[in-house]
């Protein structure tokens, strides 16, 4: 699964440097059964994300919105917003980015992985110009219908520590290291 | 009820149901028992025409059926020390009096947190003689280490 | 930008729908936009026999279906100053490349709190070409005058 | 509806004292439209509740739960717990007794209303010989396929201010004061 694909598509700073082979370290994300619940205090992200227009932008453009507040700045900034509002699933963009590869949290990349639905609360909309951090722990995991489920609790913050948003993030996971491996080589490592 | 433990217990284990039949009679006692004696339970007379549900009968108090499912949790649980934390109920059809009501549950969810802090997911429901469901209920329950 | 006013909506209100036909292209640009290169999106050699989904074929991402669905209510309260505060969204099935995606939303609840604190449920969907459910999303709208 | 069907089954010193009659005051209820969400400060109920070991016993016999646990003082000291139990749903005859019927809350004891579904977290078990009292506010109200809904948000503490449980009270109500009027006179004050 080569860049070429996406390549055509870039267009922001991010896009371009970000490392779109998931597989390349999927065999140290971190796995369903071997997730530390013990410690309680908050994990920070890989890495910060600083909101540019193009961010924004690109997001809407990504989810085919052409709605004009997050996608014409001209527009956004005669309107009462005063400036680009991001779509509300925008922290999509911005959680990848700060999990990034190595960190904990990376099982969000984990092939195999699937989304059974997502619970967002969004408190201010993010703003061109912050810079964000998050802070996640991990939150339930669970067993149902023999599908293995993990949740974290992310909370997003701008630079002057304001909260902006919650999110808990949730996947249902193969369920070890071993079913991840299966997955790597292409074959199917869950519920068999 | 034998102990159970967190480790033996598997998702889709059935607890042992339970059912009573409710008359009139029921809803007084639970009325006392619960300082809860709104006439939809307790008067006869009024409900054949004020009829809140849209039939004559009085009903079970929602807090009664909420009662029964819950004793198929703590049935379950307790002998092992079990503890309750979080309950959500569900009111899905008026229980006239003559009603028999069979209350089941069984484990949907394991949450693997740490020892001490493991917790089930159990769905209870239930039903009438006939199969209708009445009232749904989830609760969690948490297995000591 | 005209105003919405928090008396002027009702329950049952429909809001505009969106659609969408979704293709290999838009999960690898969406890929993008969102960093999440998951194979199972941007992968057809890996997921021909990997299948995390038990099909030969990528799906869209959650996110994606989300933002879709997100967008129908975007679209209504944005121009009128509203603002969205919490989203809730379920996925039913797995979408395909070519599946046209259809969102529609409604007015479900009228949470009257009080001035600057009133709010509406949104239950939005997101259906198949054949109206099958693909995603729900249960969104909160506060009307901040 | 006279009081003598409900005296053949009072067991506890609070059941002979509590009013048994709805109607009676049901004009001051507290309405649905008529509520104050501004004010998110507790507000306590008319009266505190002493828990004696008949309470808990009549409230496992009034939802006729037999378990020794919450029915035999004797059986419950040897168990485990070292002591009488209360069914986990005990909390309605301690919220009924305590919002009383002229307080905040009385909205509960109205003619004609109807029970959804409710929420309950329980933190510390209920022990004979606490005295409980409440710390209730308004926390939703909405309306829904012509249903209108009411929740308060119920916290229970004991004497030393322990929080022992939490509990989102729902009912749908009729809308208004006429509405109540008119479930009084007997008739239906819904529209739905």
């Amino acid at each position: 699964m080569n860049r070429i694909n996406f390549e055509r598509f870039f267009e922001t700073e991010k896009q371009k440097i970000f490392g779109t082979d998931f597989f390349a370290d999927a065999e140290d994300y971190e796995a369903w059964d071997e997730i530390d619940f013990e410690s309680q205090e908050d994990i920070p992200g890989e890495q910060t994300f600083e909101v540019k227009a193009e961010d924004l932008k690109y997001y809407a453009a990504g989810v085919l919105d052409d709605n004009p507040f997050m996608t014409d700045e001209e527009y956004a900034r005669n309107s009462p917003y005063g400036g680009l509002i991001p779509h509300p699933v925008f922290l999509t963009q911005i959680t990848f980015w700060c999990i990034g590869v190595k960190g904990r949290g990376n099982w969000i990349r984990t092939p195999g992985a699937r989304n059974p639905g997502q619970e967002v609360e969004i408190y201010e909309p993010f703003r061109v110009g912050e810079i964000i951090h998050i802070k996640m722990r991990p939150h339930d995991r669970w067993i149902k219908r023999k599908k293995y489920y993990l949740n974290y609790k992310i909370d997003f913050y701008n630079q002057d520590n304001v909260k902006k948003a919650c999110w808990i993030v949730e996947l249902v996971l193969p369920k070890s290291k071993e079913d991840i491996r299966k997955f790597i080589k292409g074959i199917r490592g869950v519920e068999v | 009820m034998e102990k159970l433990t967190f480790d033996s217990l598997q998702v889709g284990d059935a607890l042992p149901s339970i059912s009573h039949t409710v008359k009139q009679e029921t809803f007084w006692k639970y009325a006392v028992g619960s300082f809860d004696y709104n006439p939809v339970h307790c008067d006869p007379d009024w409900v054949s025409t004020a009829q809140p549900f849209g039939i004559p009968q009085t009903v079970a108090h929602g807090m009664m059926t909420w009662s029964f499912m819950v004793t198929v949790a703590t049935n379950w649980a307790y002998p092992s020390t079990a503890t309750i934390t979080k309950i959500t109920s569900k009111f899905l059809r008026p229980v006239p009096a003559g009603t028999t009501m069979t209350c089941s549950g069984i484990v949907s969810e394991k949450h693997v947190i740490r020892p001490g802090k493991h917790f089930v997911v159990v769905e209870l429901k239930a039903e009438n003689q006939d199969g209708d469901l009445l009232g749904v209920s989830q609760a969690e329950i948490v297995f000591p280490e | 930008m005209e105003k919405v006013t928090f008396d002027s909506v009702q329950v049952g209100q429909a809001l505009p729908s969106l659609s969408h036909t979704v293709s290999q292209e838009t999960f690898w640009k969406n890929a993008v936009a969102s960093f999440d290169y998951n194979p199972v999106h941007c992968d057809p050699e890996w997921v021909a026999t990997a299948q995390p989904f038990g099909i030969p074929q990528t799906v869209a991402h959650g996110m994606m279906t989300m933002s879709f669905m997100v967008s129908v209510a975007a679209n209504w309260a944005f121009p009128a100053m509203l603002k969205i505060t919490r989203m809730q969204s379920k996925f039913v099935r797995p979408v395909p490349a070519g599946t046209t995606v259809t969102c529609t939303g409604v007015i479900s609840e009228k949470h009257v709190i009080s001035p600057g604190k009133n709010f509406v449920v949104l239950e939005l969907k997101a259906e198949n070409q054949n109206n099958e459910i693909l995603g729900l999303c249960k969104t909160t709208v506060v009307f901040p005058d | 509806m006279s009081r003598s069907n409900l005296e053949q089954f009072f067991e506890t010193g609070k059941q002979r004292e509590f009013d048994t009659d709805f109607f009676k005051g049901a004009e001051e209820y507290e309405v649905w439209d008529e509520i104050d969400f501004d004010s998110q400060e507790e507000i306590p109920g008319e009266q505190t509740f002493e828990i004696k070991a008949e309470d808990m016993k009549s409230y496992a016999a009034g939802c006729l739960d037999d378990n020794p646990l919450f029915t035999d003082e004797e059986y419950a000291r040897n168990s485990p717990y070292g002591q009488l139990l209360a069914h986990p749903i005990f909390h309605t005859q301690i919220i009924f007794w305590c919002i009383g019927s002229k307080g905040r809350g009385n909205w509960i004891r109205t003619p004609g209303s109807r029970n959804p579904g409710q929420y309950l977290e329980i933190y510390e078990p209920f022990r004979v010989g606490e005295t409980i009292h409440l710390g209730m506010r308004p926390y939703d109200r909405w309306i829904k396929r012509g249903k209108y809904y009411l929740s308060y948000e119920i916290n229970m503490y004991n004497q030393d201010n322990v929080k022992k449980a939490k509990a989102i009270g729902t009912l749908i109500l009729p809308k208004s004061r006429d509405d109540i009027r008119k479930f009084l006179q007997g008739l239906r004050g819904l529209e739905d």
